[in-house]
């Protein structure tokens, strides 16, 4: 678990702010020093940090959430999911050939009872990430999730799922083994799964990879999060012929949490620490376990055909046209 | 075509100057093979199912002709023809989405990427969707979503098998991620259509790509490809730009993704309605011990 | 489809057979040539030819036998779908990243009913072999299989699977793509399915790669097909570390029709055409599909529950110790 | 063992010779580690689970001593014990079976290669199976079989998990089919088990090989693996004459079947038991939706 010790990697935007933390910490430390009262002098500055604070996250550009949503502090699946559970077992492989480490799962005791976790998995360093495949999932990390899955309705257990992911692996290998089939595949069966399903965005939701984890009774944002049909980058490059424009495209594909829940597709969004989740993980690991044990309080009161109903009217009614 | 007219053919085309040709092209009477190059009756083009009798290549096939191929005169019923795209997001790139839509539709005469409705193949009832590449590269928006689990709906509480002609580059980004919700969104309807006992058959044609192959040209009983479609869920050029590298010359096609062990059986367009009438008449619906997940679906479906 | 005009190779045991049936031909041709009536002779000759074909044919050693069922010109998997179905379409695949060659299978229709068919395919050539990799199936040969027979149970179709492999695959492959999990799997799943499941030992049943198809409410066997815990040779190299014995291993091993009947293993022995299926295959597949059939006939007339307890039943009494 | 008897453990066994080592390992006070060859006092690598403290190696645990590591005192209520094996082949290579069978139960003291019976572990009620490879290398013969089925489908009827700790070099050929058929009426009784919802661990230690790694072994709802075991389907050496070349050092280890996603878990012998507590008190038997297949289950089972 990465601690709030540890400073994050400094994003454009959270400059002045960390920038004035900083002199308030210096000043502290000179008064101290110097055995000088000035309570009153850093009590404005705290309040003007917050203030700032206030301001900067509350009106993040589309791109800067994506920022945000990729930082490399930011607290991952196993992460999250080793805070939030009072057991972790994680389990591996397809049964077909392999074992994605960018795709994780296990089983899980959350609030006493037994659930199966699974997601994306990044890395935290470049070495970490390389193993990772920066959260890029192969055809077997979707095989796996969907045995680990089946293994959840097998026994009852809920189903929660965390994404996190720039989309799925493209590769030769990845076309090879079938990486359409699997994320096609798992659609299908997500709903035929008798147990509740949770999804959460908690970083990056990338496109098909992203999906291939997220058809749920429920689906969970962290406010930060984002989640798109194609990345801004890609987008860019294909509709403006121009990849600087990625800026432009993150805003026109309406990726952030607040966009999705008007458009329908959300059904919560999970409050970050008011510097975000990169900054306090334990204080976002606590809310992310608050919506999830409140949203399983409700579906586990439902029959498996009402969740199947919800799950499938809940996709059912996406999309919007003319007549 | 007999030997006779393909010779006539050749010495014609071998006579004609390169303008006249192009006249000719641009005129409708002759078309070039864009494989082999040789110039034939568009007429005779068309009577083969615009699969070339020199080279057999497949030629992309548009939606209404597709219909007529597969489905029995005087059968066709179509469904859901008042659905038109909007512009949910306001979306603006180079141009706005709404002029783009607007434009396509003039072009192509349609009003979105997928044609759906109720026919018969040799006398045997379908639930049909054709997909078409000339609408913004078939790409799958709302309407495209919403039309084809309409259909499969429609074909759950009907009993009939599901038949959708693939071709696609992929979400329609211009409508963000209410297109990729499209990809769940009929992947649950042919759950229930599944769980219902019914045959879903998808056939990939020339180009099935993305989203479309990440969700239902995937997800068939039996998948059906045609000769050298290409096939994939990443853009071949995106796998290159990656690997910096050139890949070879059948990655992504048919003849791969059958060897692969993701396309059970490659049909010639000329073999095609036979086959199908085939498979249709070999899966007759059965009683399904699942009648639990079969009550829900039934009481799902719209019709 | 092997026709009775081409000449099969030779095997050892045959010779005396095929050069009296020669002498036979020669004469007849010679009298024709000089007009003389030899009518009497000639079916002096053929009377003899008949009684050294039952006395070589009703003898085989099991050693014997199993060069009959791995003869070249002895009707394969394919030969036999062909020659009994009205309608047949292959299908390809497992859904996982292959499409084996050595496990072939698809849909059919047989006296106007759909099935499944399908079983392990070895080459008619020394290329063809190389190709079909003698009907040694990789991992993904038994996947397919499964995904055919899933396939079948959907749609009420009966399977019938056709057994004619050495062995399952041995490589690095075959174990990196889990051969033992697959073969595993199906002898699981075989017992749940619904439908009917009916499997013939046309030639050479080798092993847990036999077995992985083998699981069904009856088990039939040609006459002269043989079914083995481990090939004569390997047993001999392992048991007598000497495979110059496999002959001996052949008998201690009980591997012909006749053995495994009185073991309680099989359901039914198909007598083959006078001199071998390869001989005779047009008449070998008349002789599969009355047997079929007649069994099919039997088994549509229980129930499902009826069929996974007779199946279940068939396996479940194997087996003999003391107490 | 701390650290102080391990440093006189290494000074002594320095300072023995060559001959009194031996004896001293024949005496059965001192065992040397078949992987990093140190010396160590018996009853201290029994009290280690058999696991070496210097180099974490795992040496063969029979069946004995692995229900003593995994029951929990005064619960374990053998099944079957009556069993034994027959000839039915009347079988005989260079020398007879029954021959092969006396000497081999005479020699270990077991009647044929699996222990099974019922117990606990750590309160939680469990039917466990027991390979030992010292029974003609832990083949799989009708006795094995018979026992294995016997004890799931007792497990089936009485709700609880099955456990096998799997250790075998495959069929035993000499009873050739009947021994091979073992494998299918295995594979069999664990269908009704699971469709009884029940859950089913294997253990694979090492080496797991032949018709178990084709049957049980590989049929866990979670499968469980001891470091640095051998499991795989063919043998290594069969692999290396097709191929005529040397395999990887890795090849067909347990690290090697995580990687390839055939084993859910490595879990250090030492840490066995306490891990298989918490996963069975994980996997509470639920109702299943396939009730009829539960009922035939219960129907069939013995008890
Ligand atoms: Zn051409
Ligand atoms: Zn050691």
């Amino acid at each position: 678990m990465v601690t709030t010790e540890r400073k994050p990697l400094l994003l454009d935007f959270e400059k002045p702010l960390v920038d004035l933390e900083f002199r308030i910490d210096k000043i502290r430390e000179l008064a101290k020093e110097n055995g000088v009262d000035i309570g009153e002098q850093i009590c404005q500055l705290e309040t003007q940090a917050m203030q700032l604070r206030q301001g900067i996250f509350s009106n993040l550009s589309p791109s800067q959430k994506l920022q945000i949503a990729r930082h490399p502090r930011r607290p991952s699946t196993l992460d999250y999911i080793k805070a939030i559970s009072d057991t972790w077992i994680e389990l591996h492989g397809d049964r077909g050939g392999s074992d994605d480490p960018a795709l994780v799962g296990g089983i899980a005791k959350l609030a006493g009872r037994p659930v199966v976790m699974l997601g994306h998995q990044k890395g935290r360093d470049t070495k970490d990430n390389v193993a990772r495949n920066f959260g890029m999932a192969a055809p077997g990390g979707y095989r796996k999730a969907m045995r680990l899955m089946e293994h959840a309705n097998r026994f009852g257990m809920p189903i929660l799922t965390f994404i996190d992911t720039p989309g799925a692996w493209a590769g030769v290998q990845a076309e090879h083994q079938g990486q359409g089939e699997a994320i096609a595949y798992n659609l299908r069966e997500m709903f035929r799964l008798d147990v509740p399903i949770i999804c959460t965005v908690i970083g990056e939701g990338g496109s098909g990879g992203a999906l291939g984890i997220g058809v749920g009774d429920r689906l969970l944002m962290f406010e930060h999060a984002v989640y798109t049909v194609a990345t801004p980058e890609a987008c860019a490059a294909i509709l403006w012929k121009d990849v600087s424009k990625a800026p432009q495209a993150a805003i026109a594909l309406k990726i952030t949490a607040q966009d999705l829940k008007s458009l329908g597709i959300l059904n919560q969004i999970l409050l970050e620490p008011p510097s975000g989740a990169h900054c306090d993980p334990l204080e976002a690991a606590k809310i992310l376990k608050q919506g999830l044990l409140q949203n399983l309080e409700e579906l586990t009161q439902m029959t498996s055909q009402q969740r199947r109903q919800i799950r499938y009217q809940k996709f059912r009614q996406i999309g919007v046209w003319n007549v | 075509m007999s030997l006779f007219d393909w010779f006539e053919n050749r010495r014609k085309s071998g006579s004609l100057s390169w303008e006249r040709q192009e006249r000719d092209i641009s005129d409708g009477l002759w078309s070039k093979c864009s494989a082999c190059e040789i110039l034939v009756y568009t007429k005779e083009l068309r009577a083969n199912q615009m699969v070339c009798q020199e080279c057999g290549h497949h030629e992309q096939v548009y939606s209404d002709e597709r219909i007529l191929q597969l489905i029995d005169a005087k059968t066709w019923i179509p469904l859901d023809e008042e659905l038109y795209p909007s512009d949910p997001l306001q979306f603006y790139d180079r141009k706005a989405y709404s002029d783009r839509l607007a434009e396509t539709q003039k072009k192509t005469g349609l009003v979105d990427a997928v044609q759906t409705g109720l026919g018969q193949i040799e006398g045997l009832p379908v639930a049909l969707g054709v997909m078409d590449f000339r609408f913004m590269g078939g790409s799958m928006g709302s309407v495209v979503g919403e039309k084809l689990t309409r259909l499969i709906e429609r074909a759950t509480s009907k009993q009939y098998p599901v038949i959708i002609v693939c071709t696609s580059g992929g979400a329609r980004m211009q409508e963000g991620m209410l297109s990729l919700m499209q990809m769940a969104k009929i992947s649950g309807a042919l759950e229930y259509h599944r769980a219902a006992g019914l045959l879903y058959i998808p056939i990939l044609t020339h180009p099935t790509t993305g989203g479309v192959t990440a969700s239902f040209a995937m997800l068939g009983d039996i998948i059906i490809a045609e000769p050298k479609a290409t096939i994939g869920f990443a853009g071949r050029r995106v796998i290159e730009q990656t690997l910096r590298e050139k890949l070879p010359n059948d990655f992504q096609t048919a003849e791969d993704l059958l060897h692969h062990g993701f396309v059970d059986i490659i049909i010639p367009r000329t073999e095609l309605k036979k086959n199908l009438a085939q498979l249709i008449s070999l899966h007759q619906p059965v009683s399904t011990t699942h009648s639990m997940v079969q009550w829900e679906a039934m009481a799902l479906s719209s019709t």
